[in-house]
C-alpha cells in the first residue's frame, strides 16, 4: 500500500508521526506529572491536594497552564534580552530531544541510534548551557548564585551518572537503548539488570544522579525557595516560567524512563503490552522521586558535592570493575556472591570513610 | 832640621782649625793659640833658614800628586836662599804682629775669628814660600787672597770695609787669572811646573813667544797681588781692615809675594829682555805715581799704603833691571821698617782713635815710644845711611846706574826724594807741633804693643847690614850663590862687584836729606807754605788729592759697562733664555693639549661609537617586543604562510 | 530517494553556512557572553557536520565534551572575570585591518590549495559506516599509547588547573 | 547504623502517611482537612479575632462607659475613644466615638482583659477581608456593636461565666441598695458621703 | 555525497575566522574561544580526510578524539591562568597586559 506514495514522502511521514507523538506526549506528561506530584505530596502531608478543578483536580494542570499563559511576562531592565529570551527555549529543546532515544515499547523508539545512550548523555549535558544563560541573562544576584549552584551540581553529578551507565554498556556491548532492553528480556523479568549486584548498585547511583540532574527533591538546592527565591528562574514569569517548569518535569520523566530501560528491563514484561510495562515502571520511579520530595530535607551544598565526588564516583568506578569481573566470570553463584561481597564491602568502606567527615569548622571573619 | 820643613805651614793651619772651631770657648786664649803656632813655625823655619845660609845647599823633596795624561804634577818643598830669606822675614814679623794685635784687638767681639784668619794667612804664606812648583804656589797664593779679603772686610758691619774687601778680592782676582793662564801656558810649553827644573826647561824650550807670553801673564799675577800700576787701587782701600792686618799683609808679606813670584821665576823673565823692560816700566811708573799721590794724602794709613806701593814699584824695577839680589834685599828691609811704620800708626790710632793727621800734632810727648820708633822707621825708609833702607835702596840705584838706563836712574832718585818728603810730612804733622783736635786725648799704648815696636825698630836698623859693604855684600852672594848653579847673571854685572859707587851713594843720600829738609820747611816752620803750593800747583794738587781719579776712571771704564753688560745679560737672559724655556713649556702644553684632544675625540670617539651603534640597533629591534600577545600571533601566522608559500612555490 | 539526499545535502550546506555565520558572530560580537553562545552554536553545527560525515560517535563526544564541559568552563570564566557593564568597550584592537587582510589572503591561499590539489579520494568514500566497536578497537589497539599519554595529560592538566586557579589560602 | 537506613525509615513514615490519607479517618492519621468553603470546621472557643463592643438587649445601653483604659492598654494604640456630652455639656458615661483600626489591631486580647466593665471582647468572625486597606478597615462604634446573645453563642463558657458574675453583682447591689434605703430611713446620715 | 573540497573550504573558513578572532579579540577568553574554533576546524579536516581518503576511516576520528581531549585540557589550563591573571591584574584585556613590553 505504501507504493502509491514516493519513498521520500514515506520517510518524512514516519518522521513526522514520531515527532508528533513526542510533541504531544512531552507536554501532556509534564502537565499531569505536576498534578501527580501535588496530589502525592499532599497526601503525604495529610491533605488532599488539588481537587477543586475538574473531577479529582484533573483539570488543575490546564488551570495552571492558563494561569501561566495569562500571567504578565516581566523582563528586568538590566537583563540581557537575548540570553533572557533564549534560555527557556534552549532548556526545553534538549528535554524534548532526549525523548527520541527512549524505547517506549517494542519497536517504539523514535530514532534507534546505535549511540543512543551517548546521545542521551550528550544532550542532557547541554542543559547546563541553558541554565547559564538563564542565570546570567537575568542579571540578578540570586539567579546568578542559583545558576552557579545548579551548574556545579549538574556537572558534578553527570560524572557518576555517565560512569554508572558504563557497566550496562559493558554487559550488553552496545550503546543503543533498544539492544539494552533486548538484553534484559526473558524469564519474566529475572534477567533485568537490577537483579545483578552491580546492576542494583548502578541503578541506585544512576537514579540518584538522575534526580540530582533534574534539580529535584533532596538536590533542589538551585531553586531552594528558602534561600535564593527560585534559583535561576527567579526573574522569569508567565510563559517562560512555564517552559522552565515543563523542562524540569520532562527531564524527570526521561530520567525515570531511562532508568527503567537500563535497569528494569524497559518494556520487557511477561503479559501486559510492552509500552504498558514501560509506563508502569517509569511512573513507579517518578512516584519514588515525588516521594523523595515529600520526605527528604534539602542537601547542603558541601554535602551535595561530597556525596557526588567522594561517595558515588568511587562506588561507580568499583562497580565498573565488578561488572568487568562479572562479564568474564562463569555464570555461577560464586560470581554473584563475589561481586555482591566486593560491592557491599566497598559500600561499607566508603560510607565509613565519609562518615568521619565533619564539616570544616566555619571561620567567622568578625564574630568568633 | 830641613827634613821637617814641610811641617812649617802645618802649625799655623792647626792654629786656624782650633781657633775657627773652638774659638768661642777659647775667647782670649785664641791669641795664644795662634802666637804659639807661629812660634812653632819660627822654631822650625829659622834653623832651616840658618842651615841653608850656613851650608849654601838647596833642600827639596817632592811627592807625586796628580798624573795628567803623560805629564805628572808633584808637590813638595824647596829650601833655597830665596825661600830662606822669606822664611826669616815672614816668621819673625808674623809672630811680632800677632803679639801686637793681641793687645790691639782686645775688646773686639770676634777676637778668636781674627786670630783664626791670621793663622790661616800665616800657613798660606809659609806654604807659598817653601813651595817648589807653580801649582802649590798658586794654591797658597789664592788662600792668601781669601785671607786678605776676610781680614780687610773683618768689620763687615761697615759698608766701606765690606766694599773694600770685595774690591781687593776682585782686583787681585784679575791678576790671579792672568797668573793662572801664565801657569797653564808655561805648563803647555815646558811640560812641568817645578821651579828647580824651570831653568833647564826654559833652555830646552828656547825663547819661544809662548814662554814670553807665559812670563808676561805670570807678571800679571804680580801686578794684581803687589798692587802695581793698573791694579793698585785696592791697596789704599784695604786700610779699612784692622791696622795689624795692614801691617802684616799689606806691608810685609802678601804684597811681597808678587815680588817673590818674579824672583822665583827670574830665570823665565831673564830669558826675555822685552819682558824685563815691561817690568821696569811698570815698576817705575807705579813707584812715581804712588809717591806723587802720597804727597797729598791726609789719612795716616793711606800715606803708608801709597808709600808701600811705591816701594814695591822700586823692587819690581830692580828685578826688571836684572838685579835679583837688590830686589830681594830691598824686600827684606822694607818688610821690617814698613811693618814698624804700620804698627806705629796703629798705636797712634789706638791712642787717638782718629786717622786724620790734620787733627793730630805734638804726640811726641804723649806717645814717646811710638813716636821714636816711628821716626827710626821713617829715617830707614828715607834712606838715611846707617839704616837698612839706605843699603837696599842704594843697591837698587846702583843696579839702575849700572844698567845704563839713565832715565830710570833719575826717576828713581826723584821718587826717593818724594818718599823722604811725604814720610817726614807725616812725621812732623803727627808728632811735632801742637795737637790740632782737642777732643782727642792721646795716651801711650800698653807694653804688649810697644814691645814689638822696639824689636822691629832694632830689626829696621840691623837688617840692612848683611847687604852692606861691611859684611862684603854677603847677602848678594848668598842670594846668587846657589842660584848660579843653574842661572847666569845678566849683563855680567853679577853679584861679585864689591866696589862701592860713591856717586850713586851720594845722590841717594842727597835725595833723602833734601826731602827731609823740604818737609821740615813746609811743616815745622811757621810759614806754612803748603797752602801756597796748593794754590799754585792747583792742577797737580788736585791730581794728587784725587788719586789720579783712577777709581773714577775704573768705575767709568769698567764697572759701569760691566753693570751695563750685566743688565743687558740679565735682560737677555730674561728675554731669550726664559723666553726659550717658557716657549718650551708652552710648546709642551700645546702639544699635550693636541694629544689630549686626539685621545678624547678620536680614541674615545671610536669607543663611544661602538656603544652608540649597539644602542641604536637595540632601540630599533626592541620595538618588536610590544608585549601584546596578538602581535606575536600575527607574526607567527604570517611566517607560517610565507614558509608554506616558499615550500610550495619554488 | 535523490530528493531526500538533496534535502539532506541542502540541510548540511545550510548547517555549514549557519556554523560559519555563527563563527563570524562568535568572533565579532561585542558582548563576550553572546560570543560564547555563538561559539556553542558553531560547536553544535560542527557536530552536525560530523554526523554528515557518518562520525556520529565523534559528534556525540563533541557535544558532550565541548558543549557540556568546555563551554561550561568558558562561561564560568566569563562570569568570574566579567566586570558588570564594561562590555561596551570595543572588542577588537589595533590589528583589525591587518588581521582582516591576512585572513582574506590566507583564506584564498588555503582554498586554492585545497581545491587545486588532487586528493587521493577512495572510491567508496562516502559509504563507510563506522560502528562504535571498530572505533573502540582502533582506539585501544593501534592507538593505545596516545590514549594512555592523553589520560596522563588530562590528569596533569586537572591538577595544574586546580593549583593555578586556587585562591592561595592565607595559611 | 547503615548509611541509607535513616532515609528509608523517613520514607516509610511519609509512605504510611500517604496510605493513611486514603484509608484512615481524620483522626487516625488520615486527611483531616475539609473543603473549606463548603464544609467548615468549628472554631475553637479560645480563637481570637478582632474585638467587638457588647450591648445588652438594645444597642443604646452598651456597657462601655468610655473610661479609656482599653485605649491606654492597647499595645499598638488602635483604639480611639471620645466621651459623649449631653445637651447641657455635662459628660455622659458613654462614648460618642469609639473607633478601632483593624489594620493596626493585632487581636492580642489585652483590651478584653483590661476592660473592668466587660464591655469589649474578641470576636470569632474572620471573613472580613475588604477591597482596600484605608477606610473599610476603620470600624466605628456602631459597626463594632454586637449583642450579648451573639457573645454567648460564639463563646458560651466565657459569656456564661460573665453573665452569672454580673447577675450576682446586680442582686448584691440591689440588696445593698435596699439595705441602704432601710438604713437611711432608720438613722440619719452619721458621716458624710464618701467622695 | 558531499565532496571533500566542500568540507575543506568549510574548514578553511572556520580556520581563518578563528585566526582573525585570535588576532582581533581584546579579551583573552575571546582569544581562547577563537583558538577552540581553530581546533574544531582542524577536527573537521581530520574527519573529512579520514572519511574520503584514508583506507581506515577510524584514524581520522581517533585523531579528532585526541584533539578534542587536548583542546579540553588546554581550555582548562588556559582559563585557570585567565582566572589567576584576573585575580592579580583585575583585567584580562590583552592590550592592558603588556608587562613583557621592553
Amino acid at each position: 500500500m505504501a507504493g502509491f506514495l514516493p519513498d521520500w514522502v514515506l520517510v518524512i511521514k514516519s518522521v513526522l508521526i514520531s515527532i508528533a507523538a513526542i510533541a504531544f506526549l512531552g507536554p501532556v506528561t509534564m502537565m499531569y506529572l505536576t498534578l501527580l506530584e501535588r496530589k502525592v505530596v499532599g497526601r503525604m502531608q495529610n491533605r488532599i491536594g488539588p481537587n477543586r478543578v475538574g473531577k479529582w483536580g484533573l483539570l488543575q494542570p490546564l488551570a495552571d497552564g492558563v494561569k501561566m499563559l495569562t500571567k504578565e511576562d516581566i523582563v528586568p531592565t538590566p537583563a540581557d534580552p537575548i540570553a533572557h529570551f533564549l534560555a527557556p527555549i534552549l532548556i526545553v529543546v534538549p528535554a524534548l530531544l532526549v525523548f527520541a532515544v527512549i524505547p517506549f515499547g517494542r519497536g517504539m523508539t523514535a530514532v534507534d541510534l546505535n549511540v543512543g545512550l551517548l546521545f542521551f548523555i550528550a544532550i542532557s549535558s547541554t542543559t547546563t548551557l541553558a541554565i547559564f544563560m538563564a542565570s546570567w541573562g537575568s542579571r540578578n544576584k540570586f539567579s546568578l548564585l542559583g545558576g552557579m549552584r545548579s551548574v556545579a551540581q549538574m556537572v558534578s553529578y553527570e560524572v557518576p551518572m555517565v560512569l554508572s551507565v558504563v557497566p550496562v554498556i559493558l554487559i550488553t556491548g552496545s550503546l543503543s537503548t533498544n539492544d539494552i532492553v533486548l538484553a534484559q528480556g526473558g524469564w519474566g523479568g529475572l534477567k533485568w539488570f537490577i537483579f545483578t549486584p552491580w546492576g542494583l548498585l548502578a541503578f541506585i547511583i544512576f537514579y540518584l544522579c538522575g534526580v540530582a540532574e533534574c534539580n529535584r527533591s533532596p538536590f533542589d538546592l538551585p531553586e531552594a525557595e528558602s534561600e535564593i527565591v527560585a534559583g535561576f528562574h527567579t526573574e522569569y514569569s508567565g510563559m517562560k516560567f512555564a517552559l522552565f517548569y515543563m523542562a524540569e518535569f520532562m527531564n524527570s520523566f526521561t530520567i525515570s524512563a531511562l532508568a527503567a530501560t537500563l535497569f528494569l528491563g524497559g518494556w520487557q514484561g511477561p503479559v501486559l503490552p510492552s509500552w504498558l510495562w514501560f509506563f508502569m515502571k517509569t511512573y513507579v520511579l517518578i512516584f519514588i522521586m515525588i516521594w523523595f520530595r515529600g520526605t527528604l530535607p534539602r542537601f547542603r551544598v558541601d554535602q551535595l558535592m561530597n556525596l557526588a565526588w567522594k561517595f558515588l564516583l568511587p562506588l561507580t568506578l568499583i562497580n565498573i570493575f565488578v561488572a568487568g569481573f562479572w562479564y568474564f566470570a562463569p555464570n555461577t553463584i560464586v560470581r554473584v556472591l563475589m561481586s555482591a561481597g566486593v560491592l557491599s564491602l566497598s559500600f561499607w568502606g566508603l560510607q565509613k570513610l565519609n562518615q568521619g567527615y565533619a564539616p570544616e569548622k566555619r571561620v567567622y571573619q568578625f564574630g568568633d | 832640621m830641613t827634613s821637617y820643613a814641610y811641617l812649617i805651614p802645618v802649625f799655623p793651619l792647626l792654629g786656624f782649625i782650633i781657633n775657627i772651631f773652638f774659638g768661642k770657648f777659647l775667647k782670649r786664649g785664641a791669641a795664644w793659640v795662634s802666637i804659639l803656632s807661629s812660634l812653632a813655625s819660627c822654631a822650625l823655619g829659622l834653623p832651616a833658614a840658618y842651615e841653608v845660609a850656613k851650608t849654601g845647599q838647596i833642600f827639596s823633596a817632592h811627592a807625586e800628586w796628580l798624573t795628567l795624561g803623560r805629564s805628572t804634577l808633584s808637590f813638595g818643598y824647596l829650601l833655597d836662599p830665596l825661600a830662606a830669606t822669606l822664611l826669616f822675614v815672614v816668621t819673625i814679623i808674623g809672630t811680632l804682629i800677632q803679639i801686637y794685635s793681641a793687645g790691639y784687638m782686645q775688646d773686639d767681639p770676634r777676637f778668636s775669628r781674627f786670630f783664626a784668619y791670621v793663622s790661616l794667612f800665616m800657613s798660606a804664606m809659609l806654604t807659598l814660600v817653601i813651595a817648589d812648583n807653580y801649582a802649590l804656589f798658586f794654591m797658597s797664593w789664592e788662600v792668601m787672597g781669601l785671607c786678605s779679603y776676610l781680614l780687610i772686610g773683618f768689620w763687615f758691619e761697615k759698608n766701606s770695609a765690606a766694599n773694600a774687601g770685595l774690591k781687593a778680592f776682585l782686583t787681585t782676582r784679575v791678576g790671579d787669572v792672568g797668573f793662572f793662564l801664565g801657569i797653564l801656558t808655561l805648563f803647555t810649553a815646558t811640560g812641568n811646573l817645578n821651579f828647580t827644573e824651570l831653568e833647564s826647561s826654559v833652555h830646552a824650550a828656547g825663547a819661544t813667544p809662548a814662554l814670553a807670553l807665559a812670563a808676561l801673564l805670570i807678571f800679571c799675577g804680580t801686578i794684581g797681588k803687589s798692587a802695581q800700576f793698573p791694579l793698585h787701587v785696592w791697596l789704599p782701600d784695604a786700610m779699612e781692615g784692622p791696622t795689624p792686618v795692614s801691617a802684616l799683609i799689606h806691608a810685609a808679606t802678601m804684597v811681597a809675594a808678587g815680588v817673590y813670584l818674579v824672583a822665583r821665576s827670574f830665570a823665565l823673565f831673564s830669558a826675555f829682555p822685552s819682558v824685563m823692560q815691561v817690568v821696569v816700566l811698570i815698576g817705575t811708573l807705579t813707584a812715581f805715581m804712588a809717591a806723587f799721590i802720597a804727597l797729598s794724602a791726609t789719612d795716616i794709613k793711606k800715606v803708608l799704603a801709597y808709600s808701600t806701593i811705591s816701594q814695591l814699584g822700586y823692587m819690581v824695577t830692580a828685578l826688571g833691571l836684572g838685579s835679583l839680589s837688590a830686589g830681594t834685599f830691598h824686600l827684606m828691609t822694607h818688610a821690617y821698617f814698613k811693618a814698624l811704620l804700620f804698627l806705629g800708626a796703629g798705636s797712634v790710632i789706638h791712642g787717638t782713635h782718629s786717622q786724620d793727621i790734620r787733627e793730630m800734632g805734638g804726640l811726641l810727648k804723649k806717645m814717646p815710644h811710638t813716636a821714636w820708633t816711628f821716626i827710626i822707621a821713617s829715617l830707614a825708609i828715607a834712606g838715611v845711611p846707617p839704616l837698612s833702607g839706605f843699603w837696599s835702596k842704594d843697591e837698587i840705584l846702583l843696579a839702575a846706574f849700572d844698567s845704563g838706563n839713565k832715565i830710570v836712574f833719575f826717576l828713581l832718585l826723584v821718587i826717593a826724594f818724594m818718599t823722604a818728603f811725604y814720610m817726614f810730612r807725616l812725621v812732623f804733622l803727627t808728632f811735632f807741633g801742637t795737637l790740632r783736635n782737642h777732643k782727642i786725648h792721646p795716651h801711650e799704648s800698653p807694653a804688649t804693643m810697644t814691645g814689638p815696636l822696639w824689636i822691629l825698630a832694632l830689626g829696621a836698623i840691623l837688617v840692612g847690614l848683611p847687604g852692606s859693604p861691611f859684611f862684603g855684600h854677603w847677602f848678594s852672594n848668598f842670594i846668587h850663590g846657589p842660584v848660579t848653579q843653574g842661572t847666569h847673571e845678566i849683563h855680567g854685572s853679577g853679584a861679585v862687584h864689591h866696589a862701592l859707587n860713591w856717586f850713586v851713594v851720594g845722590c841717594s843720600v842727597a835725595a833723602g836729606l833734601g826731602g827731609i829738609l823740604l818737609a821740615a820747611v813746609f811743616y815745622l816752620g811757621k810759614l806754612n807754605p803748603s797752602v801756597w803750593v796748593m794754590r799754585t800747583f792747583k792742577p797737580l794738587y788736585d791730581l794728587s788729592i784725587h788719586k789720579l781719579w783712577f777709581d773714577e776712571i775704573y768705575s767709568v771704564l769698567l764697572v759701569r759697562p760691566f753693570l751695563k753688560l750685566g743688565q743687558w745679560l740679565f735682560i737677555f737672559d730674561q728675554k731669550a733664555v726664559d723666553g726659550l724655556v717658557n716657549a718650551a713649556g708652552t710648546g709642551t702644553v700645546k702639544s699635550s693639549n693636541l694629544q689630549g684632544w686626539i685621545d678624547k675625540h678620536i680614541v674615545d670617539g671610536l669607543v663611544n661609537l661602538v656603544g652608540v651603534v649597539t644602542q641604536l640597533t637595540s632601540a630599533t629591534v626592541r620595538r618588536v617586543q610590544t608585549g601584546l600577545v596578538q602581535h606575536y600571533l600575527l607574526i607567527t601566522f604570517v611566517s607560517v604562510i610565507l614558509l608554506m608559500y616558499f615550500h610550495v612555490k619554488p | 530517494m535523490t530528493h531526500l539526499y538533496d534535502i539532506v545535502k541542502f540541510g548540511i550546506y545550510a548547517l555549514m553556512a549557519f556554523s560559519v555565520l555563527a563563527a563570524i558572530l562568535a568572533v565579532t560580537v561585542r558582548n563576550l557572553f553572546h560570543a560564547a553562545l555563538c561559539f556553542a552554536a558553531v560547536l553544535i553545527g560542527i557536530a552536525g557536520v560530523f554526523l554528515s560525515l557518518h562520525a556520529d560517535f565523534l559528534a556525540m563526544v563533541q557535544i558532550l565534551i565541548y558543549v557540556g564541559a568546555v563551554m561550561t568552563l568558558v562561561i564560568f570564566a566569563i562570569m568570574l572575570t566579567e566586570r558588570f557593564g564594561d562590555n561596551s568597550s570595543p572588542q577588537n584592537n589595533s590589528l583589525t585591518l591587518a588581521a582582516f587582510g591576512l585572513a582574506i589572503v590566507s583564506l584564498i591561499a588555503f582554498s586554492t590549495i585545497s581545491v587545486k590539489t588532487r586528493w587521493p579520494i577512495q572510491e567508496n568514500a562516502g559509504a563507510l559506516h563506522l560502528s562504535v566497536g571498530e572505533l573502540a578497537y582502533a582506539l585501544l589497539n593501534t592507538y593505545v599509547l596516545p590514549f594512555e599519554v592523553i589520560s596522563v595529560l588530562l590528569i596533569t592538566t586537572l591538577i595544574g588547573a586546580v593549583i593555578i586557579a586556587k585562591k592561595d589560602r592565607v595559611s | 547504623m547503615i548509611f541509607g537506613t535513616g532515609i528509608i525509615k523517613g520514607m516509610l513514615v511519609t509512605l504510611k502517611a500517604f496510605l493513611a490519607s486514603y484509608f484512615k479517618g481524620p483522626h487516625e492519621g488520615g486527611i483531616f482537612t475539609v473543603e473549606y468553603p463548603e464544609k467548615r470546621l468549628a472554631e475553637k472557643e479560645r480563637f481570637r479575632n478582632f474585638p467587638f463592643l457588647l450591648y445588652d438587649q438594645t444597642p443604646e445601653n452598651l456597657r462601655c462607659v468610655a473610661c479609656d483604659i482599653c485605649a491606654k492598654e492597647c499595645p499598638p494604640k488602635c483604639i480611639y475613644i471620645v466621651r459623649d456630652f449631653d445637651k447641657e455639656g455635662r459628660p455622659l458615661k458613654r462614648p460618642a466615638i469609639f473607633d478601632i483600626d483593624f489594620t493596626v489591631c493585632m487581636n492580642c486580647g489585652i483590651c478584653e482583659e483590661a476592660c473592668p466593665f466587660d464591655a469589649i471582647f474578641m470576636d470569632h468572625e474572620f471573613e472580613i477581608a475588604g477591597p482596600d486597606r484605608q477606610n473599610k478597615m476603620l470600624y466605628h462604634r456602631d459597626d463594632l456593636l454586637k449583642s450579648n446573645e451573639y457573645f454567648n453563642k460564639i463563646r458560651p463558657t466565657d459569656a456564661g461565666a460573665i453573665d452569672a458574675r454580673r447577675r450576682e453583682a446586680e442582686e448584691k447591689k440591689k440588696a445593698a441598695a435596699a439595705q441602704a434605703v432601710k438604713a437611711k430611713t432608720t438613722q440619719p446620715q452619721p458621716e458624710p458621703p464618701k467622695t | 555525497m558531499i565532496p571533500l573540497t566542500h568540507y575543506l573550504i568549510f574548514a578553511n573558513f572556520l580556520f581563518v575566522i578563528g585566526i582573525f578572532g585570535a588576532l582581533v579579540r581584546r579579551n583573552i577568553i575571546g582569544i581562547l574561544i577563537a583558538l577552540e574554533l581553530i581546533l574544531n576546524a582542524v577536527n573537521v579536516n581530520f574527519v573529512a580526510f579520514s572519511q574520503n581518503t584514508s583506507p581506515d576511516p577510524a584514524t581520522g576520528q581517533i585523531f579528532a578524539f585526541f584533539v578534542i581531549a587536548i583542546a579540553a585540557a588546554e581550555a582548562t589550563v588556559g582559563l585557570a591562568i585567565v582566572l589567576a591573571l584576573f585575580r592579580v591584574r583585575k583585567t584580562i584585556l590583552t592590550d592592558e597586559i603588556h608587562l613583557l613590553k621592553w
